[in-house]
């Protein structure tokens, strides 16, 4: 029987390790995996690079992440300079990649449909694109970019059965389903746990092929 | 230049002018700052259908203080309502909104205008030491319409309406119309063509708060 | 008021030009837009290419276009040698380009997307990639290919609203959403006419905007 | 050659043998021919989940035939039924899964496989008057796993495997493992080796059957 769900944070956790490059889903704290996060701190990983549509706001998971000398790198579409991922970064003790937002959405989606490059106007005519490769095609200057992949995606689901299958609420689906196709292993953290076959097939947002582990996080 | 005989726009003001330019049935996504109060002053009846970057289709006004639905927030991260038709898509789908060309519109504040409809918004300098991008490059490149709000000038009195963008730019050769708080101006072959202007303000006022050479509709 | 519902055939395919490229959703009859074929057979439009997953089988609403010689050309996966649309290409009456079927529907997905060129190890190795711009990207050798936009996209949907929301029924889904996103003008017909917010928003499968006019066609 | 000695797996024998090998648990995607029977070989309580190009997670078995659902299709257009667990995606997301490396494995058919795992499974000649592609050069470079379920020779007594592929590639170096009527063969760097032979085959007589040389697995 195929059960995805585990029964404790550490085991939800196990062999993320050092180095990892880490996708967290969430828009502000809407869909934001918190519970993992707290997890990922208390499991000790370092040096690693997280993903994420914006980066190291104050008060945040990924703050204390960062306090706590985790962080290595960030892919990100926004960093407040006054912050202390801003600060870390103006230091030399954080590495940053300034990714526009669609273009960061499309690498990690490119990287869970195989895609290995694609060319995009986005950036194109910036200072983003400097040093970079591009052509125009159809008459517009574009830019290559390339996949963002995870080996792990944290993620945070509305519903999850035990094949993995989720749905998410209202805006709080953002980027958490495109990260769960982008990662080698993507861990959800779920409101509620309903039975196999309690979300009509219609209706799934996450097919349980791109869940590997569920952790029962009540609100 | 008499500046006592017109009263430039408001922020408000400027987003009221925009609203009556947006007709029924269009599928806009409005900016952070003036263009965001824009939804605020199209009549309910009018269905204009509103883009928020995270998946929202169809966002409404704001919700009274006691009805707050906490997984509901637009790009600005404030909370919003859903209008009835509206829905729900993912990250990468709400970015193939933006990039595809689905928007009729996308208004967008900006720093800076330039006579080719560049649009500087995003960053002060080349090297400011935290870059902060967000969403606007792609919204930029990719709406059927790119307007632009925001105010003539600086507060320091420089035009933002200029010949060449001197801020990083967003994006190259897209806006096609700016509604600052003097004047509605269209960005067409020859560059900025003046449409519509406060009551009270001469032409060669509005030139005389604009670097770029501005042209009347009838030498278009 | 927005109202996408049109009152006939004919106003639902009003505009369409001779010359247009159609995008045509379905796979087999599943999802497949009878009607709208028909429309189109009636209102005459030719010169038409056809982009869709398997071109002509016999019996088919395609069958009965390239009969009416209607098609210049075919964009599809697979076409049986022995069919109408075999025997047109193999006397020169009919342009034929054949696509290995993930990457019919990933360039349909970048048209809609605003992508304007990626690469996929997809037939990179074979014959369908010569003469054409491959590039090794990590470690697998990749095809570059280009986004297939439609003019006109024609759908089948179950259930439609006003503003052009849709729904569809199991594997019916198949290439329509994709279809919807890809054309600059996508005409659904749909089997049940339901009114605004009936379909919850978590639930819609192609939201309005992508939409143009919607034809009620019941079972 | 003592072929009285052995007697060669049918169709649904290579099908059942590939079963065997499939865990609980893993995302398979069957092609047409030998390997869309593999599905009946598995035990109901045993949880694969079966996926169809055409958008369908979780195939169950056939209908019968007085609850058959006309929406309901697997990439082969033949009706199915769906799992409880099971989910439909659009077209793009189906082949996302399987070129993105979802799927453990991939079973597919083919003409001709070669000792560097090269597959041509799609088209007898290059110069084919009309081609016909199909999802196969998809499934072929996405998949985690690709085994090839085939007859170990043809009707004309040509081996199926090779040095090198005759007939165009599908993909090149992906297959991993092949099923044939005669045999189990891995694809290694040193070529093909045996992993299982059917009862009363010898070595010599799977080699003679075989135009690529065979490799015991104690010769790895």
């Amino acid at each position: 029987m195929i059960d995805k769900f585990v029964a404790s944070m550490a085991d939800a956790m196990a062999g993320i390790e050092d180095g990892s490059t880490v996708l967290v889903g969430g828009f502000g704290d809407v869909g934001a995996p918190a519970a993992l996060l707290d997890g990922l701190a208390a499991q000790g990983a370092r040096d690693l690079t997280i993903v994420i549509v914006a980066g190291g706001r104050d008060g945040s998971k990924i703050e204390h992440l960062l306090e706590l000398g985790r962080i290595r790198r960030m892919v990100c579409s926004f960093v407040r300079p006054a912050s202390l991922a801003g600060r870390l970064y103006q230091q030399g003790a954080l590495e940053l990649e300034i990714v526009p937002q669609g273009t960061l959405a499309e690498r990690i989606r490119a990287a869970g449909a195989g895609i290995e490059a694609f060319f995009t106007p986005t950036a194109a005519d910036t200072i983003l694109a400097e040093g970079r490769e591009t052509r125009v095609i159809n008459g517009k200057n574009c830019l290559i970019e390339f996949p963002l992949r995870g080996d792990v995606a944290l993620i945070e689901a509305w519903q999850a059965d035990r094949w993995g299958n989720l749905t998410y609420r209202e805006s709080a689906r953002n980027l958490n389903p495109v990260m769960a196709m982008g990662a080698a292993m993507t861990i959800a953290e779920a409101r509620h746990v309903v039975a196999l076959g309690d979300i009509p097939p219609e209706h799934v947002h996450t097919p349980g092929p791109f869940v590997h582990r569920v952790i029962h996080v009540p609100e | 230049m008499a500046d006592s005989e017109f009263q430039p726009l408001d922020r408000l003001g400027i987003a009221a002018r925009i609203a009556r330019d947006i007709p029924e049935g269009w599928f806009v996504n409005l900016g952070i700052g003036i263009p965001t109060t824009v939804s605020d002053c199209v009549p309910h009846d009018r269905e204009v259908i509103f883009h928020a970057e995270n998946g929202v289709i169809g966002i409404g006004p704001a919700p009274a203080p006691d009805a707050v639905n906490p997984y509901l927030i637009n790009a600005g991260v404030q909370h919003v309502t859903l209008r009835t038709g509206g829905a729900y898509v993912h990250h990468a789908d709400s970015f193939a909104i933006a990039r595809g060309g689905h928007l009729d519109l996308c208004v967008l504040g900006a720093f800076e205008v330039s006579e080719t409809g560049d649009i500087a918004n995003w960053a002060r300098a080349p090297d400011e030491p935290v870059k902060q991008v967000g969403g606007a490059m792609d919204l930029a490149i990719g709406a059927k319409r790119l307007w632009v709000a925001m105010e003539h000038v600086t507060k320091e009195g420089a035009s933002r309406i200029v010949r060449a963008c001197s801020y990083p730019l967003t994006a190259k050769s897209v806006v096609q119309r700016v509604y600052t708080n003097l004047a509605v101006l269209d960005v067409a072959p020859c560059g900025f063509v003046v449409r519509d202007m406060i009551p009270g303000l001469t032409f060669e006022a509005l030139q005389a708060r604009s670097e770029a050479a501005l042209h009347r509709e009838a030498q278009q």
